[in-house]
């Protein structure tokens, strides 16, 4: 028989970045497939330990490079958990508009990237150039395009201006105004629809079983989200709904996020109408940044990224450092044994739909 | 605490004595338990919808000489989430595998096997899996120092240019 | 021959080089994140005649998009030998000039010209898409007036160069299931 | 394959294509369109050099390593500065900005500049400087620290006082003192510049003390405060921490970085918490030098006197502490009121020089007992110490009445009285002080007790030539402090006579003083003599200042001796001309403990070297 050892990746161009898969293949069809992670190691985990409390603010975003705000926001909840601190109100409302205009960035460049592998280049040369407009936002808002270390343990480090508010009401309803026509482009587009549906199914049980999170476990039709069941933040004060389909192939999946844009944007919406005037932020302990320190003490905070559940583990013995925090990048189970297990049996020109439709996202589970 | 999770500390507690919980907030709870009683309590868990394996990662308690195993599961019916952890001695870092309860253990073994150096009795794949040509401690463990690894391997930049002059020159205090 | 010398066929061929780049897309780091703004059409590099290209058996550029971990830089080692001559090499960001903020992490390289020569470095981190297209500029003038000579250096000095690599990685060569 | 439903077909989809036809191009013609960064942005620093004091809070902030503090030697060298600007590598700067946010000062911003490409790896290590990096006139800011983004705490943790009413009706002293959790609170604002280091006459250990205090470990901070720095001869001791915690001038705290936004650190509330809060210095630190067959005379029992003993005796000498009063002490015992510097407090430290072996023997007076020839004979060097017990007078008439007494003099009688050793001082229904410095304040407010104990009011009033409260030499603190108390002052106010009537005194006659310093900063007071004060007093207390009395010092050595405005000239070491007399304190230096204490120092280190060169 003829079976065929095929390396796909790290060097390859897609939205999954620099991540190996090894595959034997028989004809066209992938027969086992293993993982290979690690080319984006940097030890995260262990690089923490070595900085003080309030200098992870400039390490942690890089651990995931489309939607860098989720881990500022789960390791300043996660401090905040520990050592009790009573955010201000303000605050939490700008870190849900920082998270879900993260959101819209990160599915700008997702769901029309699916036009990468099936060659259909023009969504996403718009998909990105309207996330630009999003990073528009955060570079006035945060200062820079992205990394944007702005969420801090006990607020976050400015305040938003009358003038970036009105930056983030305008470019809403650009991209408000241009969803209609991703749908002409993408989702009335018959090769798409031929290319994508009935490709890389994961059924409900077999989700669940694996522990895939987010738009991979409601495109099978579950209503679970992280926002819903275990909120943070205010989400349980604003009104939005969960967008879920019944198929769990790799058209629902890109639709899906299609349509938490809009939820999205009606989040922020309501954020900017809700939010009170006050202060952004508390400082995190007593004295000068260099002598921060958390009181003992452990907590598990999780929120919902644009790929599923994505939580820190933080371990504090009281000192001026963390002593210890572990990161879940919410892709980990499709990464591996997704890859691993469901893979097999897809054709060699659907891989790079399986695995961008999947998430898989390299930088977070590598870290 | 929610109803449920009431209700499935009190199963728990019927099943482990001397079961150590501790609240954290309403909706998150640690409880710490004797390593033999682990798969037990997980299979409880499991079973009473905290189904969902958000996690398995370990702490090293070097002062201690203990590696703290901690487990976490997230229901989502209630959001509830349950931190199990259990302390296994550091010297013989071996603890049993969970691979049949939630087949992603299977990579969080493997990983904390090549960070920590814990090995899991039934789960034999225990390759490297993020680092290649290792040559040091596991790089988690806290007698590992990162920075000095890093110096022996990957040397820095010396910069020899006499940047004060440059600084004087742009200030306009010296003539370039 | 010395670096700088060019006959005058090559000084010609430097001229249309320099107008028609390929960049080798292998997204090493962070960085990568800039590269489909720079892409495509907000700031939309083809202007300059240069594009992302899969093979770098085509490739002009090599682009180092932040910091390189050790299983990375094996890779790359590969990657850059495999390119054809003339080529060259970017490095982006911080991370490839002194190591960046994992300037003490354990699994990453500090400094990129320490294993393969390096043309032209940006800073920032990390750096934006205009810095990146100036940088693109920078670099065809570079070709044109001859200065671009990263490749020359990595021959002539191959010997140093290998002795780092193998000082840092210990064997360039990959062992995994599927290269025995 | 399945469920693969078709969208349906719209004939005209193609068309909408077309509409793009008309619409802006988004591409941004870059290089050629110029595109300014937000107004937030972090790109490159600028540091305006003339406002940063070196402090080199940015470096260990910086999460990256990035800057380093580097020697900038044509820089003035004053104190609250250090001559080194921060160098910063862009091969590590991840642009967080923190380094901005924590600037003490503010010097440090961000610019909006965003593009830095070279070929060369050296060129990407920079000191910025007020025109950026690449030396642009007008850089356009970005990202600069507000009110939010500050990671500094600015605001003291307040220190508990009686109020001013509680604390006039006795002499207990009246600060209470940091609790724990204040003073870990406090240490916490440290930022470890060591400005505070470079600015303390004896260069203590600031820093790593406070640092210690913050990590909750006192015997280690006590150890940094009686030992120094020990791998450099213990710079940076200070054997009367209890004093100094309590009373010293704290010129620290007027160096202290935090200080340029903000209010200082705590730093001699903080000291005080250490020696409060540890039980006997002598469990804590083990002192226990190789014995040397030689030995020393000490002159005077003030700080500098002990001082020296403490630091001589650590290095195995053997140590004896002449001393004229009947309590060891000097100014600390005899001159600060106890209200400030209670007994317990000098006792805690003089009892721990003690228990390193020195033999104070008190009731002795050099130059009357015994004399300064005898000691040389029988010591190998003899250190002086005496201090300036005389006071001076401003010669205006009627200041040869009895009631017109000298500061110092009626502090001491206070204090003895206070501690039942010597009969009641006399206590006048009013009284004028003349004087604006601490000793002044310090009879003011003495009798203001003494006043509100004897007749339940306070009716004090002092006058000094300096026209503002700024001028005035005395601290601020005691100023504010004393007018709680009920204290009236007259600044800005020169004595013309006593008035004196019927042998009592009635008053005191004042002429307006336009005047103190001349343009050249000499003390050369003008007045208005048309502008007159007339305050009542039935007693004067003339506190301008005091002086040195050298009676017990042999002609013959005087002579070989050199004075300069009354104070001894000595070298580095406090070595006189004369080269086995040492002398330090207010007769060398001055004026107050903590320079005492750096004379002993500097002293002790001295005789080390002339006596280990073997020379008698």
């Amino acid at each position: 028989m003829g079976e065929v050892k095929l390396f796909f990746g790290p060097n390859h161009p897609g939205m999954h970045g620099n991540f190996s898969v090894h595959m034997y293949v028989e004809g066209d069809t992938v027969e086992r497939a293993r993982p290979l992670p690690g080319f984006l190691h940097r030890g995260f985990e262990k690089l923490m330990e070595r900085r003080l409390w309030y200098q992870n603010l400039a390490l942690i975003p890089r651990i995931c490079v489309p939607e860098p705000d989720i881990n500022e926001v789960c390791y300043a909840m996660a401090i905040e958990k520990i050592a009790k601190i009573d955010v201000p109100e303000r605050a939490q409302w700008i870190r849900m508009i920082i998270l879900e205009l993260a959101r819209i960035a990160s599915h700008m460049m997702s769901f029309p990237g699916i036009g990468g592998p099936l060659g259909l280049y023009t969504s996403s040369f718009w998909g990105v150039a309207d996330r630009d407009r999003i990073l528009d936002i955060f570079e006035s808002l945060t200062g820079a395009r992205i990394y944007h270390m702005f969420i801090v343990p006990g607020g976050v480090r400015k305040d938003l201006t009358p003038k970036i508010q009105d930056l983030i009401v305008k470019t809403l309803d650009y991209i408000e105004g241009r969803l209609p026509d991703y749908e002409d482009l993408i989702f009335k587009n018959r090769i798409v629809h031929t290319r994508l549906k009935g490709i890389a199914l994961l059924d409900r049980e077999t989700a669940l079983e694996l522990g895939v999170t987010g738009v991979g476990l409601r495109a099978t039709g579950v209503p679970y989200d992280i926002r819903k069941v275990d909120p943070y933040l205010f989400y349980d004060k604003v009104d939005f709904e969960i967008p879920t389909a019944t198929d769990g192939d790799a058209y629902s999946r890109v639709y899906l996020k299609y349509l938490e844009i809009y939820q999205s944007i009606k989040i922020i919406r309501q954020c900017l109408e809700k939010m009170p005037e006050g202060k952004v932020n508390v400082p995190l302990s007593e004295g000068s940044a260099l002598r921060y320190k958390v009181p003992k003490g452990q907590a598990y905070v999780h929120i919902e990224s644009t790929r599923g559940e994505y939580g820190y583990f933080m371990v504090s013995d009281g000192g001026e450092k963390p002593y210890r925090v572990a990161v879940r990048g919410a892709s980990y189970p499709q990464t591996f044994i997704g890859v691993e297990k469901y893979l097999p049996g897809t054709r060699i020109e659907d891989v790079p739909i399986w695995l961008s439709t999947m998430d898989v996202c390299a930088p977070e589970v590598d870290r | 605490m929610t109803n449920s999770m009431n209700n499935t500390i009190e199963r728990l507690k019927s099943i482990i004595r001397n079961l150590k919980v501790e609240e954290i907030d309403e909706r998150e709870v640690k409880i710490e338990i004797k390593p033999e009683m682990v798969l037990n309590a997980l299979s409880l868990l499991k079973g009473s919808g905290y189904s969902h394996l958000s996690i398995i990662t370990a702490v090293d308690w070097i002062e201690e000489n203990k590696f703290e195993l901690v487990y976490i599961l997230f229901s989502w019916n209630d959001g509830g989430k349950f931190i199990v952890s259990t302390k296994i001695d550091r010297k013989k870092a071996k603890f049993v595998t969970v691979k049949h309860l939630w087949p992603i253990a299977r990579y969080y073994e493997r990983e904390l096997h090549e960070f920590f150096g814990i090995s899991f009795e039934g789960n034999d794949d225990m390759r490297p899996l993020f680092l290649e040509n290792w040559d040091d401690l596991p790089p988690l463990r806290k007698d590992f120092d990162p920075m000095e690894y890093s110096k022996k391997k990957f040397p820095d930049r010396e910069y020899h240019k006499d940047v004060i002059h440059e600084a004087k020159v742009i200030r306009g205090d010296l003539n370039g | 021959m010395s670096t700088n010398e060019r006959s005058i066929w090559e000084k010609i061929a430097d001229q249309l080089r320099s107008k028609s780049l390929w960049m080798l897309h292998y997204c090493t780091g962070c960085g990568a994140i800039e590269l489909p703004p720079s892409m495509t059409s907000r700031f939309d590099m083809e202007r300059f005649g240069m594009g992302p290209m899969a093979t770098p058996r085509q490739a002009d550029i090599l682009f180092i998009t932040g910091y390189l971990s050790a299983k990375t830089l094996r890779r790359v080692i590969y990657t850059y030998e495999q390119m054809p001559e003339p080529k060259y090499v970017i490095g982006f960001g911080s991370c490839t000039l002194n190591g960046g903020i994992y300037y003490d992490s354990y699994a990453t390289i500090n400094r990129l010209d320490y294993y393969i020569p390096v043309d032209l470095y940006i800073a920032g981190c990390m750096p934006r898409p205009e810095a990146l297209l100036e940088a693109f500029n920078e670099l065809m003038r570079m070709i044109r007036k001859g200065e671009a000579n990263g490749w020359k250096r990595y021959k002539e000095n191959y010997e140093w160069y290998k002795q780092n690599q193998l000082r840092s990685l210990g064997e360039v060569f990959i062992h995994d299931e599927f290269h025995e | 394959m399945k469920n693969k439903t078709m969208p349906d077909k719209d004939f005209f989809s193609p068309i909408k294509a077309w509409k793009f036809l008309f619409k802006k191009p988004v591409t941004i013609k870059v290089p050629y369109v110029k595109r300014e960064a937000a107004e937030r942005y972090r790109g490159f620093h600028i540091n305006d050099w003339n406002e940063c004091i070196g402090c080199g809070t940015c470096a260990k902030i910086c999460p990256t390593d990035a800057i380093k503090m580097v020697e900038v030697d044509d820089l003035p060298q004053e104190y609250g500065q250090k001559p080194q600007r921060p160098v910063i590598d862009y091969g590590r700067c991840s642009f967080c900005a923190m380094c901005v946010d924590i600037c003490t000062t503010g010097s440090l911003k961000m610019t909006r500049e965003y593009v830095h490409i070279s070929p060369e790896p050296e060129d990407f290590i920079f000191a910025p400087t007020e025109k950026g990096i690449h030396g642009i006139e007008e850089v356009p800011v970005g990202w600069v620290r507000d009110e939010a983004s500050e990671l500094l705490e600015l605001e003291r943790v307040e220190m508990e006082m009686l109020d001013g009413e509680e604390r006039v009706q006795s002499f207990i002293e009246y600060v209470k003192g940091y609790s724990k959790e204040q003073a870990i609170h406090e240490a916490a604002r440290c930022v470890e510049c060591a400005l505070c280091t470079d600015r303390c006459p004896q260069h203590m250990q600031i820093p790593e003390y406070i640092k210690a205090i913050w990590k909750d470990d006192l015997n280690d901070a006590l150890k940094w405060l009686l030992k120094g720095d020990e791998t450099n001869n213990m710079l940076g001791a200070n054997p009367f921490s209890a004093v100094c915690g309590r009373v010293c001038t704290h010129k620290c705290e007027e160096a202290c970085s935090i200080g340029n936004r903000g209010e200082a650190i705590a730093i001699r509330w903080l000291k005080r918490y250490i020696v409060d809060n540890v039980s006997d210095y002598k469990k804590i630190i083990e002192i226990k030098p190789a014995k040397k067959d030689k030995k020393i005379a000490i002159i005077g029992s003030g700080p500098a006197g002990l001082s020296a003993a403490y630091f001589l005796s650590t290095m195995g000498y053997d140590v004896e502490v002449f001393e004229s009063l009947s309590k060891p002490g000097g100014v600390m015992r005899y001159g600060i009121p106890s209200y400030r510097l209670p007994d317990e407090a000098l006792d805690k430290d003089i009892a721990f020089i003690q228990a390193l072996g020195v033999k104070i023997h008190v009731g002795i007076s050099v130059g009357k007992d015994i004399s300064l020839e005898s000691l040389k004979e029988k010591y190998d060097a003899v250190f002086i110490s005496t201090g300036f017990s005389l006071g001076r007078s401003t010669k205006v008439p009627g200041t040869d009445h009895e009631d017109v007494l000298q500061a110092l003099p009626l502090l001491r009688e206070i204090r003895d009285y206070l501690r039942g050793e010597g009969p009641k001082p006399k206590i006048p229904k009013s009284l004028v002080v003349i004087g604006g410095g601490n000793v002044a304040m310090d009879v003011a407010r003495s009798i203001a007790r003494l006043q509100k104990v004897e007749y339940g009011q306070v009716d004090v009033k002092v006058t000094s030539l300096e026209r503002t409260f700024d001028e005035m030499p005395a601290d601020m603190e005691e100023i504010e402090e004393g007018s709680e108390e009920g204290i009236e002052f007259y600044p800005g106010w020169g004595p013309v006579r006593i008035i004196i009537d019927e042998e009592k005194i009635k008053g005191v006659e004042l002429k307006k003083c336009v005047e103190v310093f001349d343009e050249n900063g000499r003390f050369n007071p003008k007045f208005d003599e048309i502008q007159k004060l007339y305050l009542d007093a039935d007693m004067v207390v003339e506190a301008i200042g005091q002086a040195p009395d050298y009676s017990y010092l042999p002609e013959d050595l005087k002579e070989q001796l050199e004075f300069v405005r009354g104070r001894l000239v000595t070298n580095e070491y406090r070595q006189t001309n004369i080269e086995w007399l040492f002398a330090g304190g207010d007769i060398v230096n001055g004026p107050d403990i903590i320079h005492g204490v750096a004379d002993g120092y500097w002293a002790a280190r001295g005789i080390d070297e002339y006596l280990s060169k073997g020379v008698k």
